[in-house]
């Protein structure tokens, strides 16, 4: 009798699966998601195209796989041009509230040396939360406005909390959760699809073209491309994060950009951290 | 008309050395002692004032002769010149140079193709190594110029830096 | 050779057409309001291009200046970039598949 | 208001090597901004380092220096503890100056 109940439920969670996947053909490819594999096979194509590249120097872009820019950052970061962001940076973070509360009281370990947990999934709200968000987050709930992201006090702060996880390599987790693996999935997609006019991917630039020269900079390896983020590039004469790469990387491809914190951006954000899993944090950094 | 260009190759420089010297003994004569008679003390503390004039000029003749008074620029091996081949971003091209002659008193940095030739100007104090640091801008591809005031002589180095249009990488 | 026969056709009809008569202002609104919807659905599909965003824009400058002609034009390249721009995204739903590192 | 000026001065024997940068904008003049309009030149012009009340050093700069600019020089003398003024004034007239201790 309980054999056969068994039976009968085992037929119809069968036929349940199969509906399901009748119906929702796209959720095949989530159950195909296979993050850990992912990682393996991304970090295995970088290291096998830049053999010389030590996994840390990664970090570093274009700067670990062209000598002569390599020179000039060295001369460069005898005295790095975010200097005056990473101070700024310190006293931002130390300054309290209205409330008399602090950033540090928002974060594990006060906020120092977790850079590398960021962006991380959270399991409440079922969304994934970086660590520009949740700075602001932090500001909202002790009643201050939020800060623009992309330029100025966001990015000093940045630059000061990734100064104090320097060395510690990325630490993303993919929960078992079937919204964190979509999330992944998302980025992954954002990262490999063709977008804008000029029908470019981020993978066309940063995984085929990596290493080569597009008009006058030479493109950095996907592979941790965020570790040094957030960055002061020559370009731009000032602070980024990693809001304003992605929207900037869209803008030169002619696509519209969406907005800093678009849950697409935050999902890429996911996704290119993780792959990145086990370079150190190199930031803030300098980029041309 | 007592100026001349330095030179990249060596053949070259050497040739022009010979001429130089021709021409040395001629602008000699015709400023006469005048300029020699200047103390050098003196000359440095003329110098201490920002080169108005100098930093006006748009090609490198007029910049090194409001800067030197129409100094004879004799190419040197012993300034070293560092700069990239290809500039990572034109806005920020990294230039050292270091000079081993003695009795340097001014290290200067034109740039032909920017808009204003000159670009840096630095008095070298007794005591001082004659060695200097700094990162400018290019406005594009362009030769990198120092001239170099030792014992009142002038030595010249120059490195062609290519600056190509950024906007994309990182 | 299909793509060669449309833009023949095209030309045979712009030429045939738009001597006769200049554009009006309906002409204008017609040609807009497509281009604006096929822009949105490059919206909802999160795959707008941005020379999209600026043939539209064009195409009102144009119109409000009470030039027509080509506020229809630019409408029409704004509607053609934008869906060329849907199909992208269409395109690239299961193409992108095929870029991933394995 | 903090130092627009960061100074890292080591004595190595007989000399000290300085490195500084200096927080400025360095427009040349022929930058255009949002709106199209050019952004007038304002730029350093001097940049002087004292030791011991002895000129050490002198920048004559144009506005062809970087953003930010970056210095490095040395000279002979100067030991552990000693102090460096460093003062800059550009051509708008404005200038700043600090101290700083060499290491």
């Amino acid at each position: 009798m309980r054999m056969a109940i068994a039976a009968i439920g085992r037929r119809a969670a069968a036929c349940l699966v199969l509906l399901l996947a009748l119906v929702l053909p796209p959720a095949s490819a989530e159950q195909r998601s296979d993050p850990a594999a992912d990682q393996r096979a991304f970090q295995a194509y970088f290291r096998k195209a830049f053999p010389s590249v030590g996994l840390n120097d990664f970090a570093n872009g274009p700067y670990a796989v062209d000598k002569d820019m390599r020179k000039q950052w060295e001369e460069i970061m005898q005295f790095p041009p975010y200097d005056f962001a990473l101070d700024d940076g310190k006293k931002l973070f130390e300054t309290p509230f209205k409330n008399g509360k602090t950033y540090a009281d928002c974060f594990p370990q006060k906020g120092i040396g977790i850079r590398q947990n960021y962006p991380y999934f959270d399991r409440q709200t079922g969304e994934v939360v970086t660590l520009d968000l949740a700075i602001n987050r932090c500001r909202e709930k002790n009643g201050e406005t939020p800060l623009a992201y992309q330029v100025g006090d966001m990015a000093a702060i940045d630059a000061y909390m990734a100064s104090t996880s320097r060395g510690k390599p990325f630490a993303i987790e993919i929960p078992d959760d079937p919204r964190a693996l979509a999330a992944y999935e998302e980025g992954k997609k954002f990262f490999y699809a063709r977008r804008g006019q000029l029908n470019f991917s981020c993978a066309s630039c940063h995984v085929q073209a990596a290493g080569k020269r597009l008009r006058g900079d030479i493109l950095a390896p996907a592979l941790g491309i965020l570790a040094s983020f957030p960055i002061y590039r020559s370009d731009w004469g000032s602070m980024g994060t990693v809001d304003r790469r992605f929207i900037s990387c869209n803008e030169q491809v002619r696509s519209v950009a969406f907005k800093p914190e678009d849950a697409l951006y935050r999902d890429l954000e996911y996704f290119l951290s993780y792959m990145s899993n086990g370079v150190a944090i190199a930031g803030p950094g300098t980029r041309p | 008309m007592s100026r001349i260009i330095i030179a990249t190759s060596a053949g070259l420089a050497v040739e022009r050395r010979l001429v130089l010297q021709v021409l040395g003994i001629g602008s000699l004569a015709a400023m006469g002692l005048a300029a020699g008679l200047v103390p050098r003390a003196q000359a440095a503390e003329q110098s201490l004032a920002w080169p108005k004039n100098a930093f006006a000029q748009k090609n490198e003749a007029a910049a090194l002769d409001a800067l030197f008074e129409k100094p004879i620029v004799v190419p040197s091996d012993k300034i070293s010149l560092d700069v990239p081949e290809i500039a990572e971003n034109g806005a920020v091209v990294p230039v050292s140079v270091t000079v081993a002659l003695p009795n340097v008193t001014s290290i200067a940095l034109l740039i032909p193709e920017n808009p204003f030739t000159l670009a840096a100007y630095y008095p070298i104090p007794e005591g001082t190594e004659p060695s200097i640091s700094c990162r400018l801008k290019m406005a594009k591809t362009s030769d990198v110029v120092t001239v170099v005031e030792a014992d009142g002589k002038h030595y010249g180095a120059r490195k062609q830096v290519k600056v190509t249009l950024g906007g994309c990488g990182g | 050779m299909r793509l060669a026969l449309i833009l023949l056709v095209a030309a045979v009809a712009l030429t045939g057409v738009a001597p006769a008569r200049a554009a009006t202002q309906s002409d204008f609104e017609t040609a807009y309001r497509a281009a604006a919807e096929a822009e949105r659905q490059a919206g909802v599909l999160r795959n707008q291009w941005t020379p999209t965003e600026t043939a539209l824009k064009a195409a009102e400058k144009a119109a409000a200046t009470k030039d027509y002609d080509a506020a229809v034009d630019l409408a029409r390249r704004a509607q053609a970039l934008a869906e060329a721009s849907i199909d992208q995204a269409k395109d690239q739903d299961k193409l992108w598949q095929n870029a991933v590192l394995k | 208001m903090a130092s627009t000026i960061r100074v890292r001065a080591v004595a190595h024997g007989e000399s000290t090597e300085v490195q500084s940068l200096i927080q400025h904008p360095m427009d040349s003049g022929f930058v255009k901004d949002k709106d199209g309009k050019l952004i007038p030149p304002h730029y350093i012009e001097t940049v002087t380092f004292d030791w011991n009340g002895k000129r050490v050093f002198t920048a004559f700069w144009g506005p062809a220096v970087s953003k930010d600019p970056y210095l490095k020089f040395s000279f002979k003398g100067g030991k552990k503890g000693d102090t460096l003024k460093i003062g800059w004034s550009d051509n708008e007239g404005k200038s700043d100056e600090t101290t700083a201790t060499i290491l």
